[in-house]
């Protein structure tokens, strides 16, 4: 067995640098790594290149970054709900790069697969088609992609053995699961490290190949963004 | 007299086919799912990784890792399943989701859709739209007919940046059905009460109107 | 709920026509759709295209389609094991098209996820890259593969519900999980057919999207190929 | 005296580190499970879908559903995982196995290899030969430094059919152990008591020989 467990989200994060690409999981406040966003948020480095599908809240994921203005360039595909980033868009603080989501979810999947460009026909003849190759296959217009290039994969598991083997809950699974392997450096947060032989090897979502360093997080807010009931 | 919202979204579940998967878009289109037909089996996607979309959870019962592509608590169904997000654009990607259904700012007569940003304004981004619009097998359109300064939405050529081009294939609004055809708009039914005359001058593109457009049957 | 379930073997394969092409799960004879195979080694039809890893043995799995004859091309990866099928490829009785196993993976993921081509490195430089373009990313070589199409996707899962959910088990899952929605129509043969509800949305492989039938086959004889054991 | 089959294996085993992630061809490189030194931890591959390949079962213990590459029953550890084939040549297409170890039929002093075809003979496919050497971090090819008819297998250029170009880092042989650098194939080592003048003799492609080509340490 490798071990692949560090002892804190200090350790995990050894390595990263200021202008970096990181990549972070999660969509809207689910699933994203709180613990390593936070203690990047604590850190002294900035400039990061940030590949996400969305930008957290004002006081809340992403958004503990942004505020810190620690985020050089934003590659994401739904940048709304966060006002201090608008502020930051508008006045040209940070650098927008917007993809259609499956798009992003695919150049993260082809990095991690090690397959460095795909066709997609999301796009076609829109402004992200803009210097992208156009190409037919079967009467079809497709644009050519390429994969993501990232320096620190930032994931948030739910369970996770100390091989670095992960299972997701819910639809925290989202770019979690994608990104797990995509970058030089995966670091992954779960909630419960638990001991090797715990999980079972049919209902493990992610080997601990696509791992590199992995920590149970101190504490989960596990925020919700819009409550939504049944009788309001 | 123009549909409200409700009745837009009841209009659009008549397109509903047993055996549908369904992505349902924000607004007027997440309306829909309150109006499946009796009878009808199928199930609702959304693109940030569930299918089998149940309803919204009683107090007490939310659940922070299962939520919606609005980002909006949800429940699941005995048969949903959760899968990462390549996996679910896949999905829509390779056609396996039967019926979309979005919001737009402007359809044109050749399909094309504009939904996603208006230069100048704040851009908050496509999310998946662009995937959804470039994929689905049939898509549908729910938006009023008109902006709120009475200009049409229905364009002979969108003059907004586009979402997807020579993809939409219906268009349910306040006032009317509209199909695209190879020939232009087409007009198919018109909401209860409404005149061709208001339809035709609420047209920008170029409207074929047949000899018959039938009302609408809501009820 | 949308019901996947068909009564039996025979209407799961309802539609299947001469000069089809077929997928075919399974990686030597482990997870090989058994009832499937039996059924259209019986039937009338032939002249099929077959997309899979393998090519059984002399008496079960594909064999049992290429002794009848039925299999006018063959893609596969590997193909030896099987007597019948290197006498009816030396006699010119069969087209063969070797493909490199990743490769082979990958179009069907391809396939199934409306990727219509992709790079890949595997091939490069080798008679696999004749007549494919070749282009270079970060200065290194690719050739371009296209995803296949496929009438017919044979899929042997463990457990399934009506719903058409599925759970795969050990090694069994290999080109199942992928071929899985990779073809027109996806049929699937299952050791245990389940009520909707009895199987954790967290631990589904493949959701019932990819599935557009669904049988409990009537029995499995899960051959073993090579029996290898720890005191010989 | 050159080396056997396992001592090949034994030489090769020498190679692995904490934290590989290996896979293992068939033939003389299955063989270098058994020579993991004590105290490396590492994960055996196996590309039909397992991580943490584990020993072969005791009787009755096998399952139909748990097989290696080479379609061996096989167990698994507590570290295992198992996974589709696209995931499974992700793992080598994109880089995170550190070490493939293979036989060839011929390596060239370019590092190409040819292991998968002889023209006029039955050929049987490339399995996954082509990815892994298309991919893996650090190819070591095991296998005879000649034929059955004496003929050296390292070319100066190969003559069979090609697996992959440019790709193989590392050759160990039953006479020596070869690298191969941008001049040519390098002698690091060679079999206990191989004189060079054999291995000069046995060896097609440009080899060069440094001053003191050290004895491989076997035990």
């Amino acid at each position: 067995m490798i071990n692949k467990s560090v002892e804190n989200v200090k350790t995990a994060l050894e390595g990263i640098q200021n202008g970096m690409t990181l990549m972070l999981g999660g969509f809207g406040l689910c699933g994203i790594p709180e613990n390593l966003i936070k203690e990047i948020s604590k850190s002294n480095f900035y400039d990061f290149k940030c590949i996400s599908a969305n930008v957290g809240t004002d006081d809340y994921g992403l958004g503990l970054l942004i505020r810190k203005k620690k985020i050089k360039t934003m590659i994401g595909s739904y940048v709304g709900e966060n006002e201090e980033f608008e502020r930051q868009m508008l006045n040209k603080e940070i650098d927008v790069i917007l993809t259609p989501m499956g798009t992003l979810a695919e150049k993260c999947r082809a990095a991690k697969m090690g397959i460095p460009a795909f066709y997609t026909p999301a796009g076609y003849g829109t402004e992200v088609a803009i210097g992208k190759e156009v190409r037919s296959f079967h009467s079809k217009k497709y644009i050519l992609e390429e994969a993501y290039q990232a320096d620190f994969a930032l994931i948030k598991a739910w369970k996770g053995d100390q091989a670095g083997n992960l299972i997701f809950r819910g639809t925290a699974k989202n770019f979690n699961a994608i990104m797990c392997g995509a970058a030089s450096t995966t670091v992954v947060e779960v909630e419960e490290l638990v001991q090797v032989g715990e999980l079972d090897p049919n209902q493990i979502h992610t080997p601990g190949i696509f791992v590199d360093r992995i920590f149970q997080g101190d504490s989960y807010e596990r925020k919700i963004e819009k409550l939504t009931l049944s009788k309001p | 007299m123009a549909l409200n919202k409700n009745q837009i979204a009841k209009r659009i579940a008549q397109e509903l086919q047993n055996g549908f998967y369904v992505n349902l878009g924000i607004g007027i289109p997440t309306l829909v799912a309150n109006f499946v037909p009796v009878g009808i089996q199928l199930e609702f996607q959304s693109e940030n990784g569930i299918l089998g979309v149940g309803p919204f959870p009683d107090a007490g019962e939310e659940d922070p890792d299962i939520i919606n592509a609005s980002k909006e608590t949800i429940t699941t169904l005995g048969s949903s399943s959760f899968f990462d997000a390549a996996t679910s654009f896949g999905m829509i990607r390779g056609k396996h989701i039967d019926l979309t259904v979005l919001g737009a700012m402007q359809v044109d007569q050749q399909g094309n859709i504009a939904n996603w940003k208006i230069p100048g304004k704040l851009v908050k981004g496509m999310g998946g739209a662009m995937d959804l619009v470039a994929s689905a097998k049939q898509i549908i359109v729910a938006m009023m007919h008109t902006d709120r300064q009475g200009i049409s939405k229905l364009k002979a050529k969108c003059s907004l940046p586009l979402t997807g081009v020579g993809c939409v294939n219906r268009i349910v609004t306040d006032l009317a059905v509209v199909d695209i055809t190879p020939e232009g708009f087409y007009l198919k039914e018109r909401a209860p009460g409404v005149q061709i005359d208001q339809i035709i001058h609420a047209t920008e593109g170029k409207l074929i109107v047949p000899e018959d457009v039938p009302q609408m049957q809501l009820d």
